[in-house]
């Protein structure tokens, strides 16, 4: 039986199927991506797996080996460039040294002639505090924060339907980039700019993403929104990405009652009941966030809804970080856990090096992956379910 | 941005530094010679009006035709991918790497057959003045493609690509990005061609001789002064040569900082 | 590293293509009129051993003076900060920038006071071999100078104060880390010397005019080959010349990727 | 009355005594350092703060405008550069490219004529898991981790008394970065390794030293444990620096009965309890971490703990980050508190947009300082009491 698609399936904006690059060493895809019109879609990667080359590709500036791009239903290369409505900001943005402040805002406008919109340039000029930039001569004599946003402006006063960022805050100094961080999370949220940002920082992406896409060794291994990537990583690659601390091998060794599977850990002689989706086979990988361990004084009662996965451990180092403490547990005579705590909830327990300690391990906090490699299938899912997901 | 700090080197102490030294003797030593030599009365007429005229404007011809040429041909040589660039390249340096008497024999002898002869038959470079252009062009031009080849390479196809997505044509991506960014090096390629093409002496003088007031050009007038013994005459066309090329340096310097 | 994935470029499609062929064909065009020539029968005897010698002795000899003054200079001005250093570059640079002639003639008119007088009293320039090598010596070595200095400037004086904390000598920093790094660059300064030394016309043929088997080299040869009107020997002798430079273009490339 | 030292103070290692560097355009200094032997210490600020060339200045490198460095009692200038027994591996690790991996790691050594000290070298190869590599040609083909492995077992084979790491970390990628400072920490935990390591990453600076020194406008302004640079900033710089988020201005308003101060905030309708020491004069800065506030559900009893300084608040904006939850609350119609929590905490409180809530800022947690400019005293006075603290 063949059927039509639902017509309430709003069709992306942007969408690649099967984009493939091949250049001399390096190969990507292939990918399978879809940007909803007023979505802000994260791209994060480890530096090296072709961010800057998928985004490009986008842009039609990279042959593909195989696969389309299709922007609002038109394939992208019968398009000419200056009609897609397409602005990109790349990584050393792109700015003309030789013109003024002013004339490298209005250059994305005045490229095909046209004047700059009065009150959009007022407006991002006020949002972008470009007020102080602008009488400047030369835009090499800026910081580097300061010709970010002269950048972004330029991009903007295009008034794009959809804008790529590559790694827009990276140059920028820890403090400054929050403050940028937050200057495209407002601009996305008050004028539904829709957005493909790439990054490795994986704060950045949970930051910014409505959805987020990781990209491993060319290939897209898993999109979906930042409470799906933090809950549940779609395979041991993602995992070890984005939570590489706790990863145990186990085996699954029976259903509980009421959901849940209990797995035996190869390594350690210990057995945990987790949440979610039946593991296909029996071999697993378990794991579970540092942030979500929950650490017990060891002589309190135990509530109801910790009692599940308790482990009797004892702190073996425990570090100050810059705004939590790091904790790594040992039991059984191995380090096993790594827990990451507020200092102050360190303090209360009064932990030290050597003392006692339960740590409890929700039942849903944990995450089950199978371990014989990703089918292709589950990027490919991931991405079909995006448009909808991102409404 | 800030420069980097950087502390100074450990190496290279008082024995380079007296070496140095030494060099830059020598070269005041030979300005000197020059000086005092020019300070003395000439020995017969300058003509230096008419020498002067001839170099500046065979320089000049020679110049524009080399940027005529060769900034269009190394925008595709820098725009181009690897293919078949190595032996374009080659061929492309050859000119300024041979010798410009072989340079120059090279032109003479290829005017004795077509197509050679027909330009020969229509333009006439052979003691001519177009033969002081086509002399100096062929020496110059392939310094003019290195120069402006390493200008536009230094251009980042991306800045390109960004104004056709705002919508540029490519006359005005040509006009308002890529010549305008390439512009330092471009100014570096025209006054270094210049200088050469001002100096030439041996491709000049094997395809144009020595006709004055139609071919004969300061560098070849004072060959001609030297080998006649009117050495006060010789001294001042060199100083002539040597203040050129000083307003060159400084010129070139004011361009792009340091010339290539 | 894996080098960084560029897009292709915008601007420079087939008008600038037709040029750059253009270009080609015309070189092309003179290696052809060469070839042609030096392919009909030699009017005259060739000598073209004892130019030979003349030429890469003159050459070699040049070389080695202009790498024993020009390398320990670069390294004092790539490591010295910049006081005084503009005017010093400026005057080094000279040489390479002026005529060759005016080259010759400054030499030839310092050797007529002390100190010249006493160097020409002694050893003898004007019209014999040290000519010959003083006269290609003044025209490459700022060449040299250039070259090795920024060689020896990309050379991190990181590296040589590293090896000083480590306990490392003067001499060892030298001979292990400085000269190493800077090895393609000095490489390319010796070829490029000898190349344009072996091609050199007038300033040797100033200096040292063209004495048969003692100052007439394949180049100033050449000249005298084209002028008694010895078209096919010309020929012989440019292609010999051509032949040279294309040995060290493709030298270059082999060591340093492409030549500066 | 002249008091001669008291002979159980223990002469530093290395000591820069009023050192300032003076180059075109930029000025750094004065500073006051002290490095006790067995010490970590991590110098922190921001991109071009200067931290390379004070650095290098400790080096003899750079020449100094003012004060002096001194090694082990002698006057740094007194000892031949290779007698003072320092490593460094600056920024760009200084290997040379054409030599092998092998000579690259013996070259500290060789540099001197020595041959390496074989046991040494068999126990670096393992611990750096330089193994793999000691048979490469050519330093160039090694990645960024493996090139760091070689430089930083280059320094350690020469056996350092010190050794000076300028950003060790910068270049690797995110998740490479946690095993290099990890690696770092243990070769400094087992040799009793002497260090001084400049960073801009304040986690870093957090995990691996044993002090932090804070270098803000070519100023030390502050040199302490992690943990006093926690709780205590010395001055608005370093408050601004470390814990930029929570800062309010505010007038000392009267003294609690049993230690402590009432502290009025200026912006807000709101009075605060802060334990500490004494403000000089009656304004002040007020400020808490976000990870020290305390969330409380807005319908259960206060324990008696938390009763002080509780304010009511509504949940402005909720920020998913990768491993914590970031929360905007507005209280008195105005943005206030910044609060950073694990976001199992966020769930069990059922956080959301809108919703009320009540954060208790601990008096303890609090911190306040004087807003009158800082004296030039706080850094000299922190680096007096430096060698003592790292006792």
């Amino acid at each position: 039986m063949i059927r039509t698609p639902a017509p309430s399936r709003v069709s992306p904006l942007l969408a690649a199927t099967r984009l493939e690059v091949r250049l001399p060493g390096f190969h990507l895809g292939p990918v399978e991506l879809a940007v909803a019109a007023g979505e802000y879609l994260v791209l994060v990667g480890p530096s090296g797996v072709g961010k800057t080359v998928l985004l490009e590709a986008l842009l039609g500036w990279h042959p593909l080996a195989a696969g389309s791009v299709v922007l609002d239903g038109r394939p992208l290369a019968a398009l000419r460039p200056g009609a897609r409505g397409i602005a990109y900001v790349p990584q050393d943005l792109g700015l003309l040294p030789h013109l003024g402040v002013a004339e490298n805002l209005r250059w994305g406008v005045t490229c095909r002639g046209a004047r700059p919109d009065g009150p959009l340039l007022a407006r991002l000029t006020e949002v972008l505090d470009l007020g102080p930039l602008v009488g400047r001569r030369s835009v090499r004599t800026l910081s580097r924060g300061e010709q970010q946003r002269v950048a972004l402006g330029r991009a903007l006063l295009t008034r794009p339907r959809l804008l790529l960022l590559d790694e827009p805050c990276a140059a920028l100094d820890p403090h400054r980039r929050r403050e940028f961080q937050r200057l495209l999370r407002g601009l996305h949220r008050e004028s539904g700019l829709t957005a493909v940002h790439i990054t490795h920082d994986r704060e950045e992406a949970f930051l910014l993403g409505d959805r987020i896409g990781v990209l491993l060794d060319g290939r897209l291994r898993q999109l979906a929104t930042p409470r799906t990537l933090y809950d549940r990583p779609a395979d041991p690659a993602v995992a070890a990405f984005l939570a590489p601390e706790n990863l145990w091998e186990g085996r699954v060794v029976g259903e509980v009652v009421g959901g849940g599977w209990r797995v035996r850990l190869v390594d350690f002689p210990l057995e945990l009941v987790v949440e979610g989706s039946s593991p296909t086979g029996e071999g697993c990988l378990v794991g579970i966030r540092p942030e979500e361990v929950m650490l017990l004084h060891p002589n309190r009662p135990l509530r109801p809804q910790v009692a599940a996965n308790v482990v009797a451990a004892t702190v073996a180092e425990l570090l100050l970080l810059d705004g939590r403490v790091e904790v790594t547990l040992v039991a059984a005579g191995a380090p096993l856990l790594h827990v990451r705590l507020p200092v102050c909830a360190a303090d209360d327990l009064h932990l030290a090096p050597g003392s006692p300690v339960r740590a409890s391990l929700k039942p849903r906090s944990l995450f089950l992956l199978a371990v014989d490699g990703v089918a292709d299938g589950a990027a490919v899912a991931a991405a079909d379910g995006a448009v909808e997901a991102a409404r | 941005m800030r420069r980097a700090i950087v502390p100074a080197g450990v190496v290279g102490g008082r024995p380079a530094a007296t070496t140095a030294a030494l060099l830059v003797a020598y070269l005041l030593l030979l300005l000197v010679g020059l000086g005092r030599l020019a300070a003395t009365p000439a020995e017969g007429s300058l003509h230096l009006a008419s020498l002067l005229a001839v170099s500046l404007a065979g320089a000049a011809c020679a110049t524009l035709l080399a940027l005529a040429v060769g900034v269009p041909a190394a925008l595709w040589l820098a725009r181009t991918p690897r293919v078949g660039r190595r032996v374009i390249t080659t061929l492309l340096d050859l000119p300024t790497l041979l010798s410009p008497v072989a340079v120059g024999t090279a032109i003479v002898l290829s005017l004795r057959a077509p197509p050679g002869s027909w330009l020969e038959g229509g333009v006439g470079l052979l003691f001519a003045f177009p033969g002081v252009v086509a002399a100096q062009f062929t020496v110059v031009v392939a310094l003019v493609v290195r120069t402006a080849e390493a200008a536009f390479a230094g251009v980042d196809p991306r800045l390109e690509r960004l104004a056709e997505l705002h919508g540029a044509s490519r006359a005005r991506i040509l006009w308002r990005v890529t010549l305008p960014l390439a512009r330092p090096g471009l100014l570096a390629a025209a006054v270094l061609a210049f200088a050469r093409a001002l100096g030439e002496f041996g491709a000049t003088v094997t395809v144009a001789g020595t006709l004055p007031g139609r071919t004969e050009t300061v560098a070849t007038g004072l060959y001609i002064a030297l080998e006649s013994g009117q050495l006060a005459v010789a001294a001042r066309l060199a100083l002539v040569l040597v203040a050129a090329a000083m307003a060159v340096l400084l010129l070139l310097r004011w361009v792009v900082g340091r010339p290539t």
